[in-house]
């Protein structure tokens, strides 16, 4: 299906996963001088998922994330300053400093939360998709969640409702093999931890390469497209792998080294760089990436300045008005 | 004006609010077709239809999370679980995700929906189907807690429930299906976090909620009739907002409080109004506060046990009467 | 495989099921007087579901119910003379009078506890598979529970487990078709909510007549054995009925009368006397259910003989010694 | 005596557990070969291995589940939950399941487990990891709850709760995994429901908990230092049993008290012990009890925002001399 990609797109995608790319690897930066408290956990290798994903995407579609959520968010348009302000705790963040890294959410870009607790967030997009529905908006609510998130209960209930419901909900798994730092197989009986369960509800479950920006955006595509007919949910189990450990400074020693080396030779960003490379007029890749890098530097710059939140509205926002 | 019992003040308060307000969904385990396990919405399903009132399966987590995420989208999704036990199932949906998305996101997300569920004990349900938890709730920020005693309240506080923006859980209570009362047929709203004066009095104020208010005014009656005690009965209604104005001008006037609650002692609401008034109203009080609270046991099955276990209008009474 | 059943145990067979049909009937008419207190729901109709599954148990082996649950406890061996006093609220209750009718417990049969909130016991029957394997004691857990049960989250993690560490927990789903008062494929796109789920976790998904008790018997059997050699878990769907509503009055005018009719041709109770007839001296199936209705009688009078539980017991077993 | 931390007697505790009693098993995600999602249990995994120390898919209701199968069947499962805020997901099995079994059955089942989660904010986690649920633990009957404050209390309160019959749930902090002591060597046990004087004072009472006791300490040698007010600092330890006897002892000498405790107001475990103590110990008091609590706000991330959030040894020092 590459063939169908042209020049625009992969220069939109280069422009994107480099964004996301060099965003959190200012994160990382940031989290070791000490200026990013508790955790953080980068997408790092998994950029083609949101990418490829958002690429099916209307601008009015709905999607919801993890506290990994990072390539999700800025994929869908939310502004590396307001971003990277949130993560630093600053009231310019895109949360005014309240949610942080683990909570990025841009309701003006459809990114519907990121949220904490594993699993929970599925059952909210399946509220999403019910809405659109009910509403007859015509608008897709996307959960992407990992793999290590399909044995906790609030899956099976969320991929049930939808199901019964023939609501247009489309469950993205990013399967990285891990969550924490447990392999998948030792804690799923099943191959795919996530498609091989969609027989189970009557739909369907398909398992593509995640590094493959392309493969994502088809895949979710007809999700897409099926939801929006009324036929109901489908499962995209995309095959990727983190660069990094599973946040903080984990070292990830727990992962054999071949299986790293072979997954960092399936880089998607390289990836699509190479198809660029190919198709696009030398140097404009390298373009790309100095634009992406440059917005990126004014971004944080900009996030850097801003002061923290003012301790007064420490008591905004718990309700809509103060009680 | 049209006397109604308190179950049917349930479905009533619903139909008003699915009739007069589109965005108005209702959800939950045989709440359609079946009118309830309790037959407490009987008629909305044949009323309004399969697009505004969904029958779902046995998935706690799910209908909250349905419900929050159509709240977050525009609708204003009402949802039942069907025992206030089972909130347990789905507490980190609501007391993590419902109640913390508007605050986590800095305000985007707005959650304006409804869960209600049926509480309380002294029918014989046993000790997974028989609890209260207005105290738990009352203890997580970022939701409204209510629990009506009387059927206008049951559509009244729904009322006020389904207009306001924050996510609002009301606990209906087995016990008072069968309470009548007079009740507008125009549309009305009894707002939330107003308490309700049942009985004015001089000589002590009785503090309760849902169930517990019956039981209070009846003490209250046996009180000024055997014992020429004048108690003064306050409803709280809602536990969040708390009403401290109400109950600090009747304690300023009588000098003494009395809780009176359904649930163990510990961390019960009335330990957190004992608090508020002994900070708050440390000079009008003239004894200590006393709490009148279930026993201290998860709800036993035995008629007798459970009869012993919950406060009745006898407990109270010589609570009143031993108070030092 | 019904050629394989003796009449000895077709014998014990009525003679249980009959125990348990003349149990749910008295409990039925107490409920009517009003001596039964909150609610009760009766397995009419899933007798042999129970009696099946006990064939196939060894006495100590473990089973855990719902509040639908008079039918295993009896079939595992408790006094049925406890059972009345419990669900009478009698300090002669088999709990003292705590539990009620949704809690029989009899630790002593390996009943080890019904449980209320629907999916819960999964998870614990799960701990006791664990349990068993940890201790090496070849014992098996089997966990009954209803088809509306596969739509909650407790079952899903359970399973999971249970499949993931291969442990000796036997699933027995009573599909009797409903869950309260909607059908099963209403909430559950699968034609068998349980079976079509198990090779979600790679295991053995049969179902069976479950009114068949010898079929049960067998497939509990090959589960059993398959639990004892340390190969997993198996669900067995057992396909019934229940003769009347979901609990206390429910006069389940919900179900088309047809499909109520169909079933009430293949009571279980009916199949096993009329099976029994065939193989037996004439007169046994008579004798058999003279037996037990005495039985009954006589239990019943002695729980209704029985005195309330003092109130001094209130507060004991909260914790093992009062705080 | 050997110097710890308190993250290191975490795993020092479990691991003396397992070393004791055969019976002990533990259980959680990424407890095992990984060490711990906060290297708390590194190093049992490779000492007993994966028959003694089993890492779970993430399941919460299941490891709850399978802890109490297991307690229920003769082991003496200790359960890990990776964040206290993780008990939402399986509130149903701690508070409905695992708290009722031996009373519903009218004792004929235990459950002798440990949970053990690691609560608390202060360090950038967010409104999702940093919550303290003690108050809402402690309105279950049915288990006992504790939070130790040091590593011997770590150590001595896990074997407390290990040898209990009952369920217990154990409450970590995260902010106290750096807190040195020295820890006895051979084996020893802090009982559940003792609490402890970490410092003594004639002039007010200072009742704390968990990450609120060094904040306590804190603020008592501040209030000594500058003010001259002699602040006795009693460390709770467990919320049930609570030891009443220790706080109405003191209030007794101090005429004063003051509850510090990290959540949100409303049912907080400072209500509780400020009813109970104002019940009790009425005539003790010259004025009111005060309650210094986290505000009550879903934990923000922001660092002065969290840090306003939580009670520190100035908010404590400055409730004290505005004290009436
Ligand atoms: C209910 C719950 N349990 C445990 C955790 C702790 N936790 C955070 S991320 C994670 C691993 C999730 O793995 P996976 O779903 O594969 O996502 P990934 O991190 O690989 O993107 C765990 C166990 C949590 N946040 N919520
Ligand atoms: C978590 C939870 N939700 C809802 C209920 C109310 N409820 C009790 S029984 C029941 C139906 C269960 O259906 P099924 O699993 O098919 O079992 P059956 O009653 O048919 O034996 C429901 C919804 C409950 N007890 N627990
Ligand atoms: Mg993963
Ligand atoms: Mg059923």
């Amino acid at each position: 299906m590459n063939a169908a990609v042209s020049t625009d797109e992969l220069t939109d995608w280069l422009r994107m996963m480099t964004l996301i790319r060099g965003f959190e690897e200012r994160v990382k930066n940031l989290f070791s001088q000490g200026l990013v408290r508790g955790t953080t956990h980068l997408a790092t290798g998994q950029e083609a998922v949101a990418v490829g994903a958002s690429a099916a995407l209307q601008p009015d579609d709905w999607v919801l994330g993890t506290y990994r959520g990072h390539h999700h968010a800025l994929a869908r348009g939310m502004s590396p300053a307001s971003a990277f302000a949130e993560i630093l705790g600053r009231s310019t963040g895109v949360c005014r400093g309240k949610g942080g890294s683990m909570h990025l959410t841009d309701v003006s870009h459809g990114v519907m939360g990121s949220y904490a607790i594993v699993g929970a967030h599925l059952p909210i997009a399946v509220g999403c998709a019910w809405s659109s529905k009910i509403q007859d908006l015509g608008r897709v609510a996307v959960c992407f969640f990992g793999d290590g998130t399909t044995t906790i209960g609030a899956f099976h209930e969320a991929v049930n409702l939808a199901a019964v419901w023939k609501l247009p909900a489309i469950f993205v798994c990013e399967n990285n093999r891990y969550s924490e730092y447990t392999p998948i197989d030792q804690v799923s009986p099943v191959a795919h931890a996530a498609a091989d369960r969609a027989a189970g509800y009557g739909i369907p479950g398909v398992v593509i390469d995640g590094n493959d920006v392309a493969a994502i955006r088809d895949a979710v595509d007809v999700a897409a497209d099926r939801a929006r007919r009324g036929a109901g949910p489908t499962i995209v189990e995309a095959e990727t792998y983190r660069h990094g450990g599973h946040s903080r400074a984990d070292p990830a020693t727990y992962r054999p080294e071949q299986e790293v080396e072979h997954w960092l030779q399936r880089d998607p960003v390289a990836a699509v760089r190479r198809q660029l490379e190919a198709t696009a007029e030398p140097g404009r890749a390298e373009q790309v990436e100095t634009e992406a890098s440059d917005q990126l530097d004014r971004a944080l710059e900009e996030a850097l300045a801003a002061p923290e939140p003012d301790l007064s509205t420490l008591t905004d926002d718990v309700y809509a008005r103060a009680l | 004006m049209t006397v109604m019992n308190y179950r049917k003040a349930i479905a009533e308060g619903i139909g008003r609010a699915l009739r007069s307000d589109q965005r108005v969904v209702f959800l939950g385990e045989d709440v359609g077709a079946a009118g309830g396990a309790f037959k407490s919405t009987v008629g909305l399903y044949e009323e309004f239809g399969p697009d505004r009132v969904w029958d779902t399966p046995i998935s706690e987590q799910a209908i909250v999370g349905a419900a929050m995420g159509a709240a977050m989208t525009g609708l204003r999704p009402i949802a039942e679980i069907m025992f206030t036990d089972f909130l347990g199932v789905c507490w980190d949906m609501v007391a993590n995700q419902v109640a913390k998305a508007r605050y986590m996101s800095g305000g985007q997300l707005e959650v304006p929906l409804v869960i209600r569920a049926h509480g309380g004990a002294g029918l014989g349900f046993g000790a997974q189907h028989s609890q209260t938890w207005e105290n738990l709730l009352m203890s997580i920020p970022g939701i409204k807690v209510a629990a009506p005693s009387t059927p206008r309240d049951v559509i009244g506080l729904l009322a006020a429930a389904v207009a306001d923006p924050d996510p609002v859980i009301l606990l209906e209570h087995k016990a008072l299906f069968d309470a009548k009362e007079d009740v507008p047929d125009e549309p009305f709203l009894e707002p939330l976090g107003s308490a309700s004066i049942r009985r004015t009095g001089d000589d002590l104020t009785l503090v309760a909620l849902s169930a517990m208010v019956p039981v209070a005014v009846q003490a209250a009656a046996t009180l000024e009739a055997e014992h020429g005690i004048s108690a003064e009965v306050i409803d709280l209604r809602s536990v969040t907002p708390t009403d401290t104005a109400t109950l600090l001008q009747s304690v300023e006037r009588t000098s003494r409080l009395m809780t009176v609650e359904e649930n163990p002692r510990p961390c019960g609401w009335g330990a957190e109004i004992a608090s508020i008034v002994a900070e708050e109203g440390f000079t009008f009080l003239d004894a200590p506060i006393q709490r009148v609270t279930s026993a201290n046991v998860p709800v036993p099955f035995a008629a007798n046990l459970e009869h012993a276990t919950i406060p009745n209008a006898d407990t109270v009474v010589k609570a009143v009467l031993s108070y030092s």
